[in-house]
């Protein structure tokens, strides 16, 4: 492998005379774990949409598995390899948690077996066996965002974005939702994730790109970031 | 599976066996089935009312004695040929649609069975219905479908008592003629249909008729009978100003029509209509004053009542059981009805094959009816050939008799806005 | 005017009740069968066999509506267009002297084509941009046709009458049961075609596509791709119903063969019955064909019909109380006499979805 | 030439009823993005309130306006308690099946107490009236129609962009949560929104009898239109629906005049046309 997974260059996305993007590019390497954030109306969701195939850019250049995928359907983003959870968990409602799995998973099978052996293999991975045979729609906050996870992996993404999966959740929830990204990592999918809350992410993340006001104000190592002037008034100047 | 469904089946076929015991009634002169087809609920439900009235005072006559009255069974009861059997009539509600006029027709013949089917107002169902007799080998009299092409088909089955589209036109043209002679200018001719069966059929035979009569149809105007305005529909016949206007519209779209032609202050010499609208008593009481000036065609007119006592008689027998005046649908039925009943008595016989041959045979003279017509007497095509219509003009408020002369009381208005001062 | 977002975000899991037993086993299909098979021979006359051609035909019609409203959850109300294809294409070829199975046959793919026709654009439109566009596009046509010459205007198409045989589609009036089995026939047709297009990948996928479409689109289905490809074989279906309705009649013309009432009833029937539920559709069409009749026996003659009073209260009264239809309604009836019965398996049934959701992650 | 401009004289006069019609329509739109198929319906009974004042009362189709208004207005909130609010944030499916519903309810419920007999009003005030500009004749109806279409429009609209009730229905459609956090009732806003719809649908109602019939499919003619008028003014907007409807009625007209069969045809495609093409209409934001 030479070059990265993702590869964002100069993406700008206008909705009327704002700016949700400007100019934002970075790379994100393939098996990193990638965390994306900023405080509120960063951008940070625009930018995942841009990503995902759901929000045409306005200009820039998407680059993904060495392809050019600038302004893709959402479904064909999601047959080349990207995999995303939505922030408001946005599960089939009227399906069970195993038939959410399994639908995801058709992409890659075509046959009902096939796509129901995938499932299982997720729900394990996923943890989601005590609400296999739910209806997803009557399921909490959390097993709603595991579900969420456990949907896009199904889909077996070369890259995997997660849309803010451990926000809302209590310490011991985020705890295991943070090791089924690592399993998930270790299993080779690359991951780019939103969370605006940074002390959860730091110690996950390889690394960090912050954006402001639509635009990217640094990245490096959690480290790094963490001591950037410019991000720390960036979150303080928000904060005051 | 099978030997289950085997084992219902037979159980099944013992209790509809056990239920269906009752129903024999083929072949028995006690009494004579009828089937009477109308729309008896849904949007023309009020005509479908009205027409089976008709037919039931027509199986009144028949079945109580009438002295006096000189229509065929009107005196003494039932019908001779069978030993004085009396009809009973079995009606079945259309609803006004084809299908469902189909499936009634099935229902009546094989498991009421009757002896034969009189029906059923609207030309479309009357197709479909006619049809069904036809396979089943039973007569249908149809009593008020003026549509031409119902008596093209080549059926044996079918007779029709009423006049076509057809004869309607040259009754309207003859009248046309008769006022050209009196001086009346009139050189163009205007057609302003609704785009429906009804519409179109009309307006067909109005073409073919005109051109038969050497008049040109300067404008043929076919109108979306929903349309919320009919202003510029109005204005297109305006705009050609014909001699002669000739109607086909439904209740709503006549009274539309005619306040619209108050509202652009237009109206042509004459304005001839081919009834249905135009023959709704909704068309008089909705529009009062702006009615009066319209003519139309009518099989049937409160006004021959006055020339013949039969009709007379029977249009009083209406007013008094139904508390509401004879229409033309009603005396339409009633003729029908007549009429088959008496075919039924000449066949001496409940057998579908023998009234078909009696109603081929029948002879009925004009006066013995309560219609303006020459008699019943049906062609190989099933229609009959005594049918005729008259013309009526609305004249403060009221239908009259304009033509023919011999049976018209008033002179006609021309040009029509004269009747709205 | 931007749109409320608190009230309007529907839970579409009301819409389609218990899940995973949506789709018929073959027991419950046998039964159903049975049942069907055993009706003409219990109502023997000419009156209940006309119900259940009727109740058969329209329930193909239905079927084929639920394909699409009820799993894809594209509400169409202009399902008359397919229906109306059907009959008019079989209409125009037999009057051609065709033989009827091969016009009906030629009918199917001419509706699919012209319901991907009409989805391609139609299908941008979301909820009710897409139900009105569909009412305004069977509205046009029924307009056309209507006035059109080529296609029996107003006046309609009357079929010739053959010589009675399985191969003209043409039998004895004096005995309809030969009508009713060839539905029948027809009905387990459309049933089969719609249960092998739901239990594999599209029929997951056109449920994902109407629970949450981007959602869907995110885990990589083509949402306009099977909307259409559901469009087509709902199309293809109702277009059976109108063949086979066209060859009973022996008559088609715009308000029997492509009315807007005709639209409104397969949604109707479906939605009674239980929308997205696989037998929903035949038992609405049943019922519906059921009430029509006995209310039209009943109030012959008054001027005044009650059966649209009666169906207009039924599905207002159907959608909010239980939009699941009758199919729901019967079933939380049944669930407690179930369970008595079945006490003792109580252990092989799924957690009780709200209990299992409580267990924390 | 006469007959062109006669019929852009008919369609502005009649497109001002259809912008009334239209106007309780998109009002229930915005406000709720709920469809109302009954709203045909709604006008039909508007204008059997209207016939049955003539004819028990002897009032004056003009006369009966306020109660026709009233009775609809009442009319719409039992639609909105009795069926309409008991499906918001349910399935889709239910909101728009439960409108359509109440369609074949109240057709089937006119039908049945007031039997499919059409019912006019012989001889009402305004038709005596006429006007004559050149070769252009103009109907008293038509004008007192047209002229009383466009107030109670422009009632509508100043009560929603000018009074602070107007104000809380719309936040409430805009935002049902932060309205709410400002101690707004979204659902009696609601309520309120289909009253206001049934008090200019009533109105409407009242104003037709001056020129049509009342039958129990009376309404039909005038919503179908309507909802082009609604797509056609872009959903939601009532400035929309007004220019809108005197665009449609005008379009009507000339369409009537050259190809009278196919004036609902042409609106119908105008409809798709706009949905497809330009789906935010003439003044919708979006």
């Amino acid at each position: 492998m030479t070059g990265a997974l993702l590869r964002i260059d100069n993406l700008s996305c206008r909705f009327g005379g704002l700016w949700a993007n400007r100019d934002v590019s970075f790379e994100v390497e393939p098996g990193a774990i990638v965390g994306l954030i900023g405080p509120n109306g960063a951008g940070k969701s625009t930018l995942f949409s841009m990503v995902a195939g759901a929000q045409r850019p306005t200009s820039g250049r998407l680059e993904f598995d060495g392809r050019d995928v600038t302004g893709w359907a959402p479904h064909r983003a999601a047959r080349a390899g990207v995999g995303r959870t939505f922030q408001l968990m946005r599960v089939f409602g009227s399906m069970t948690v195993r038939e959410n799995l399994t639908t995801a998973a058709f992409g890659r099978h075509s046959r009902l077996r096939d796509a129901r052996r995938r499932a299982d293999e997720v729900a394990e991975l996923a943890g989601l066996g005590p609400v296999l045979d739910s209806p997803a729609a009557s399921l909490t906050a959390a097993w709603k965002k595991r579900l969420e996870m456990g949907r896009a992996l199904a889909t077996e993404p070369k890259l995997l974005l997660l849309d803010e999966v451990l926000s809302g959740l209590t310490p011991t929830e985020a705890r295991e939702a943070v090791e089924i990204v690592r399993t998930i990592n270790r299993g080779g999918v690359t991951i780019l994730m939103v969370e605006h809350v940074m002390e959860v992410i730091m110690p996950l993340c390889h690394r960090v790109v912050v954006l402001h006001y639509g635009q990217k104000i640094s990245e490096g190592t959690p480290e790094q970031v963490a001591h950037d002037p410019t991000v720390v008034e960036a979150y303080l100047g928000k904060a005051l | 599976m099978r030997k289950l469904t085997s084992i219902t089946a037979a159980l099944v076929l013992a209790a509809g066996l056990a239920g269906c015991g009752g129903s024999d009634g083929a072949g028995t002169t006690d009494e004579v089935k009828l089937a009477g087809l109308w729309p008896l609920s849904g949007p023309n439900a009020t005509q479908g009312t009205d027409v089976l009235h008709g037919a039931e005072l027509a199986v009144d006559i028949v079945n109580n004695d009438h002295p006096g009255l000189d229509l065929p069974l009107g005196p003494g009861k039932g019908l001779p040929g069978l030993g004085g059997a009396p009809i009973k009539l079995i009606t079945g509600d259309t609803q006004g649609k084809p299908e469902v006029g189909a499936g009634e027709v099935d229902r009546l013949v094989t498991g009421e069975k009757v002896a034969a089917v009189v029906g059923s107002y609207q030309s479309g169902v009357t197709l479909t219905a006619s049809q069904r007799a036809e396979r089943l080998g039973v007569p249908f009299v149809n009593e008020a479908s003026s549509s031409v092409a119902l008596t093209e088909r080549g059926l044996k089955w079918f007779f029709r008592t009423g006049p076509t589209d057809e004869t309607f036109a040259r009754s309207m043209f003859d009248y046309l003629k008769a006022r050209q002679a009196g001086g009346d200018q009139i050189r163009t001719v205007g057609i302003f249909h609704s785009n429906d069966q009804f519409g179109n059929d009309g307006a067909g035979v109005t073409e073919k008729v005109a051109a038969e009569a050497g008049l040109p149809v300067t404008v043929n105007v076919a109108f979306d009978p929903t349309a919320a305005d009919l202003g510029s529909q109005v204005a297109q016949v305006r705009g050609k100003n014909p001699d002669v206007l000739f109607v086909l519209a439904y209740t709503d779209a006549a009274i539309k029509l005619m306040k619209t032609l108050d509202q652009l202050k237009y109206h042509p010499p004459a304005l001839l209509a081919y009834g249905t609208g135009f023959a709704d008593p909704a068309f008089a009481t909705g529009l009062g004053p702006l009615a009066n000036g319209a003519s139309t065609r009518a099989a049937w007119s409160g006004e021959i009542a006055e020339k013949r006592p039969a009709a007379k008689t029977v249009a009083d027998l209406f007013q008094q059981r139904y508390g509401a005046p004879m229409t033309e649908n009603s005396a339409r039925a009633f003729t029908a009805v007549l009429a088959l009943a008496q075919a039924i008595d000449t066949a001496k016989s409940v057998e579908p094959a023998k009234i078909r041959d009696a109603l081929r045979a029948l002879d009925i003279p004009g006066e013995k009816t309560i219609m303006p017509w020459t008699g019943i007497k049906f062609d190989d095509k099933g229609q009959n050939t005594g049918a005729a219509g008259v013309v009526e003009q609305m004249i403060e408020g009221k239908y009259r008799v304009v033509f023919p002369a011999e049976l018209s009381s008033v002179q006609p208005i021309w040009p029509m806005n004269k009747a709205q001062q | 005017m931007s749109a409320p977002t608190v009230l309007r975000r529907p839970s579409p899991a009301r819409l389609s009740g218990p899940t995973g037993r949506r789709l018929p086993s073959w027991g419950t299909a046998a039964l159903i069968l049975a049942a069907l098979a055993a009706y003409p021979l219990v109502f023997a006359d000419s009156a209940a066999h006309n119900i259940g051609i009727l109740a058969l035909t329209f329930g193909i019609a239905a079927t084929g509506w639920n394909l699409l409203g009820g799993y894809a959850g594209q509400v169409s109300f202009g399902h008359a267009l397919y229906f109306g294809t059907g009959a008019y294409t079989t209409a125009a070829l037999v009057r051609q002297g065709w033989s009827p199975w091969l016009a009906i046959a030629l009918s199917l793919p001419l509706a699919a084509l012209l319901a991907a026709a009409v989805g391609w654009p139609c299908f941008r439109l979301r909820h009710h941009y897409y139900s009105i566009a569909t009412i305004a596009v069977a509205e046009i046509v029924f307009i056309l046709v209507t006035n059109l010459p080529g296609l029996g205007q107003a006046n309609g198409w009357e079929l010739p009458v053959v010589e009675q045989s399985l191969a003209n589609l043409q039998f004895s009036l004096l005995d309809k049961r030969p009508y009713y089995y060839v539905a029948l026939g027809f009905f387990c047709l459309a049933a089969l075609a719609v249960w092998l297009f739901l239990r594999g990948r599209a029929g997951n996928y056109v449920r994902a596509i109407r629970d949450d479409q981007e959602a869907a689109a995110a885990v990589g289905i083509d949402v306009h791709r099977y909307k259409l490809a559901a469009a087509a074989l709902s199309g293809a279906v109702t277009a059976l119903a109108g063949g086979y309705y066209v060859m009973y009649v022996l008559f088609v013309d715009p308000p029997s063969g492509l009315g807007l009432d005709l639209s409104v009833s397969f949604t109707l029937m479906a939605v009674l019955g239980g929308v997205g539920r696989f037998w929903g559709p035949l038992l609405g069409a049943w019922v519906l064909v059921f009430v029509q009749d006995v209310t039209r026996q009943e109030f012959s003659g008054s001027g005044r019909s009650v059966d649209l009073l009666l169906y207009g209260a039924l599905i207002v009264l159907v959608s909010i109380t239980e939009p699941g239809g009758l199919l729901a309604i019967g079933q939380r009836l049944w669930a407690p006499v179930a369970r008595r019965l079945g006490g003792g398996r109580g252990g092989k049934a799924a957690p009780e979805p709200a209990g299992s959701a409580e267990v924390k992650p | 030439m006469t007959d062109l401009l006669q019929s852009v004289v008919n369609g502005l006069l009649i497109g001002a009823v259809f912008a009334l019609v239209a106007v309780g329509l998109t009002l229930i739109y915005g406000v709720m993005d709920v469809v109302n198929f009954a709203h045909g319906e709604m006008v039909m009974l508007g204008m059997y309130t209207s016939f049955f004042a003539w004819s028990l009362l002897g009032l004056d189709p003009l006369l009966s306006i306020p109660l026709a208004g009233v009775s609809i207005a009442l009319t719409g909130a039992l639609m909105y308690f009795g069926a309409v609010g008991r499906v918001l944030g349910k399935s889709p499916l239910a909101q728009v099946i439960v409108t359509f519903g109440l369609q074949v309810f109240l057709r089937g419920l006119a039908q049945f107490l007031w039997t499919p007999n059409t019912r006019t009003v012989p001889r009402p005030w305004a038709a005596g009236l006429r006007w004559e500009i050149g070769p252009v004749v103009i109907g008293g109806p038509q004008v007192i129609m047209a002229v009383g279409a466009l107030l109670a429009t422009g009632a509508v609209a100043y009560f929603m962009n000018r009074t602070r009730l107007g104000g809380a229905v719309r936040a409430a459609g805009e935002d049902p949560a932060a309205a709410s956090l400002m101690g707004i009732d979204p659902r009696k806003m609601y309520a309120l929104c289909w009253v206001i719809a049934g008090l200019a649908t009533g109105v409407a109602g009242a104003l037709l009898m001056n020129s049509y019939s009342a039958s129990p499919t009376a309404g039909v003619s005038f919503v179908l239109m309507a909802f082009v008028v609604v797509a056609f003014g872009g959903f939601g907007s009532i400035t929309g629906a007004a220019l809108a409807g005197l665009l449609v009625g005008v379009a009507q007209g000339v369409v009537g005049l050259y190809a009278p069969s196919y004036t609902l045809a042409a609106a119908l495609a105008l409809y798709l046309v706009v949905v497809l093409v330009r789906p935010q209409g003439l003044l919708g934001t979006r």
